[in-house]
């Protein structure tokens, strides 16, 4: 074991630099895959989203429609349950 | 009759030494376990035979003699060691190409936490790195060329090698390999001993499904971040991006067929038979050979080593536990480090599947790795 | 600690400077329109990532340090510039062997005077090539590489640019090529403007069957007529007839897929990269980039009108009128001239169906650019 | 205006002189050979077009111009004389590695007596080389140069050429291909009149199965011996063998396939090419020509006559007699003289089939002929 | 616009001769294509002229031997057309 | 024909080493691909040499169960013959 101090010295710096930058690195480039996750989940879930409000409203309205009919049916007393297209 | 006595006199046999018959078998052993154990094939096979045209005497196929003097003297594999390697140091890029057009991120971006083990194995490449300083052996710059065989990835070895120490590279790119070939030999034992029972019998969920617009996001965000911080490490990160974006954007498919076939291929060939040439007996009859053998192996399993405890920290704190043997796969290593983990796990319980969890530490091994050689040769 | 700074100092990070910032953002938007928009992605994807390495400070990946000097200090496109283009240029030559064996000269043979409208759809050329003079801004060589956008041909502007202006290369490459994928918003307008809805419509026979020794003559005779009057256009112009000879002869079809596949893709991977990191920052953030991409404009436009004109002006003595449509498609812009004549005949009327007889002038075009790029090497 | 009469100066038309034109009607009469007459198109259809664009005044491809005044200057077939050939020579242990992957010695291994003929017919590269000494034209180099044409083997030809006469390697080679397309002209005859209807209907045993075992040693046993032996032959030797080595270990398909696809295409198309450009005017027409031209064919009858004469020769103390037919097809040009053989033995008795037996012979003589080139480069 | 005088006259040139060789190398082309197509036509021209030849020999054969046929028939009166080949 | 001394002495010798060392190289050859073609034969000849010997053995065997079957049966004169596996 012939160590010189300079040679410690920059091992050292070597060793810290390089555990430093690639565990940094990996740190990031993991926060910025969770973001990239998130980011190009946003047109999907507004789109979920989306869907999820056209089904409630297209449930409202069907409601609508079918409280119509029953009211119609109920008139009537003749017609046949229509069935609805979401 | 000079002719006479010239032509034996320049024949090998009057040449032969015993060292470099002793190289020859070395090459013939590296052939053998290529074909018959089926052991890393596309670079042991070729470099065998590197070793051997390299160690037969007189035959100059690894000569370069540069300038006008070269005129019909230098060797294929002599032409391709200067300027692929110890000059422009292109050969390795290439590869890094290749390797990228054949990648699948999905894995990473998946389950994005197992960067962090692929960046804990890169724990190797320093012990060994401090071990060869220890010895008094080597220059700092050859120190870290042996520590990078504990990337365990073959072309970074390489690059790094060519870049820091060109007269250590036949010896620790084929050590590289030979441990690669080994892994299943070296990682299961650790891999038992530092986990429990209970740890490899932990059950993973199946990674989630990824995104097109993540997979072509990946690539030019990491290939910049990574280039930003370390720009030495460009000629490997950029390459291993450019060619996998060439293979997710789905709009060239002929660049990236040709990037993950016929170029990476022919650059296999040419790039493992050199590498194999600087096998040469007055290199490897050296007591230094010996102890980078030793550092290699250490290098291997310190990295096991790091993935694995890190698995297991990361565990403390995580709500969702990983199954430690994951760690391990992020040495590298592709894809036969993956695999070990998968059957380790398997074998403590049939439902434990690892293999698409495994691939996530193994290629961000391959970044991590990539990373601290650029690191290196920013600094040395 | 002077390491640590070191480092710091060597990260890109701290040498990053707006004008890399807004280069990075140039490529990655080619890098969108090739993978979002299909705009000929063979080209911009690559390009795009070229322009984002060369941007990324300290990668040196397009650096070539000539001489002794350049021990591990160039970069892998650094060589590929220097060797492939600005020194031998011999990349153009290779692309265009790989054209030459993809390229059907049926359309021409078939209808021989759709060659005359691949002469007039050069007019772009030269009135770029005045435009450039008139600024001040030029040399006259430099002129010569901007007008060469005109011919809507890559690889031909690659040649000519490394010949006579290095420096442009990147710039007169790119603007080229964006042009070539944005030909569906130039021509149509013009060809609008310039024919009338009965010339639109006008119904042209189908082109007859061309026999083999037809196809097999056309090669050897062009390329020595041309050859003979203008020896500088042999390494285009030969090599596109080489290329053509392998597909057609049908007796070396081993050598013609080779040249229209592995060989043209290693070409155009390495190529095209290259070309990209050509546009550094210094170089772009300049007025005349500006005024060279309102040249080429100009030069596209040009070019169309030169195709349409003489279109029409040949009607006005043949008894079977040709649809002056597929004079636009002289300006070169394989395949998409030749598709956007077929798109607008079909618009006036779908019996008007053009592609065939588009690709005459088409083909045409790409000798036309060949020849006056060989005049330009000549005189300059 | 002198840039016009500069430019007509300039052009081919005014430099042309006669022996150009009779260059590129040769050239023509090549192409012609290998479309119509189907002879040897891999090489005598890409020869022909370099012989046509070397015979084009002024086109510069088959110029190179060394060091810094090369720039822009050298054309694409001078850069690839200069390296792939005069300066380094690697083509043609490129084009040896992809002969080997596709070389199958199943042949040799099932009845090796066959080498022996293989060695038999190199007696015509040394008839030849002394009948080129003899004229007195020929320097002693340039007279092994001429010799190794009986080898009958284009890349051992160029190979050999390159190294000891340069000046002479468009003639050699061109006429090393021509006569192995001619073979069927040339053999047949001597054929005939050397054997007796009798000895040409000798039946021969199908050749045994060979064993998986056997076709892996043959590759080192025969690269380790021969280097030993002759180091100077492993240029070609080694890369045959690596090259079969890839094929038969099963391993490296990937490999494999690409030298014997890709790889051979790719280096076939800039050899050939090359080659042809350099049969220049002012090279052909020499009385030296016509002497190489009667030289080549008597070294390819002498070839031809050694086999059948010492498969003779071994008839008289073998037990189991071979058909002699098999001897000619040890002059290599393979696989065509083989072929020769079975043809006229199955003209003799339609019981004869010798397609398996010659092949022999025929890739023996691919060894001979690369043992006797080292044996030249060695000792002059 | 600072044009000189010799620059001019060098632009001049340059695009009288540049234009001049696209224009005439593509026309002597063109000439060269009909020329090519008219010369390799011959043989199938020729060809076809013999077939002509070679039908209408055949059809004045045929008319000879129908004639004959006739002839026989009209003697005897008791043949059968035979169906000669082309 | 203008030959110098020095030039046949040289020629001589260069066709001499050329002729040796091709025969030569091609009859070493010749043999080793004899020995080695002996070589690999030998698992492929003991294998057989130890099935011939296992069959040997297993007739043997075969033969000594017929026996005992035969005995078994001429004893019991109501069994049938069990086919025995090699
Ligand atoms: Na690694
Ligand atoms: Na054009
Ligand atoms: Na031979």
């Amino acid at each position: 074991m012939t160590f010189d101090q300079e040679l410690i010295r920059q091992g050292l710096t070597l060793t810290a630099i390089g555990i430093a930058t690639a565990f940094g690195l990996l740190i990031v480039m993991m926060v910025l895959i969770y973001l990239m996750g998130w980011a190009t989940g946003i047109p999907a879930r507004r789109a979920a989203r989306a869907r999820v409000a056209a089904e409630a409203a297209a449930a409202e309205s069907r409601d609508r429609a079918l409280a119509a009919v029953a009211a119609v049916a109920a008139l009537s007393r003749s017609g046949e349950h229509a069935e609805p297209t979401t | 009759m000079t002719e006479i006595t010239d032509f034996l006199n320049s024949s090998g046999l009057t040449n032969l030494d015993w060292r470099a018959v002793v190289m020859v078998l070395v090459g013939l052993g590296f052939m053998y376990l290529a074909i018959s154990r089926d052991m890393e094939p596309y670079e042991l096979l070729p470099i065998g035979l590197g070793v051997i045209i390299a160690n037969l005497p007189l035959a100059g196929m690894a000569l370069f003699v540069p300038g006008e003097m070269g005129h019909q003297e230098s060797g294929i594999f002599g032409v391709v060691f200067h300027y692929g390697l110890s000059f422009w140091n292109i050969l390795p890029p290439i590869i890094f190409l290749g390797i990228g057009a054949m990648t699948d991120f999905s894995p990473v971006i998946a389950n994005p936490r197992t960067l962090l083990l692929g960046a804990a194995a890169q724990l190797g490449i320093f012990v060994a790195f401090w071990g060869a300083l220890a010895t008094g052996l080597f220059e700092i710059q050859e120190a870290a060329a042996i520590g990078i065989i504990g990337g365990a990835d073959g072309p970074t070895t390489i690059f790094l090698s060519a870049k820091l120490a060109p007269e250590l590279l036949g010896i620790t790119a084929v050590i590289a390999y030979s441990y690669m070939a080994s892994v299943a030999f070296i990682q299961p034992p650790l891999m038992k001993l530092l986990t429990t029972e209970k740890e490899r019998s932990i059950v993973m969920r199946p990674p989630r499904e990824v995104s097109r617009a993540e997979k072509l996001l990946l690539p030019p965000v990491a290939m910049i971040l990574i280039i930003l911080v370390v720009p030495r490490s460009a000629p490997l990160i950029s390459m291993l991006m450019i060619g996998n974006l060439f293979r997710e954007s789905g709009v060239v498919p002929r660049l990236a067929n040709t990037a993950s076939n016929e170029l990476v291929n022919i650059a296999t060939i040419f790039l493992m038979i050199t590498v194999g040439t600087q096998l040469s007996a007055e290199r490897v009859f050296d007591a230094e050979t010996i102890v980078i053998l030793a550092l290699g192996l250490v290098a291997f399993a310190c990295g096991t080593v790091g993935g694995l405890l890190l698995a297991k920290l990361m565990n403390l704190v995580l709500r969702e536990k990983m199954n430690p043997l994951i760690g391990s796969a992020g040495v590298s290593a592709v894809p036969m480090a993956a695999r070990i983990s998968h059957h380790i796990g398997q074998e403590s319980d049939p439902r434990v599947y690892l293999l698409g969890h495994a691939m996530g530490p193994n290629v961000a091994g391959v970044i991590g790795s990539a990373v601290v050689a650029g690191v290196f040769i920013s600094l040395l």
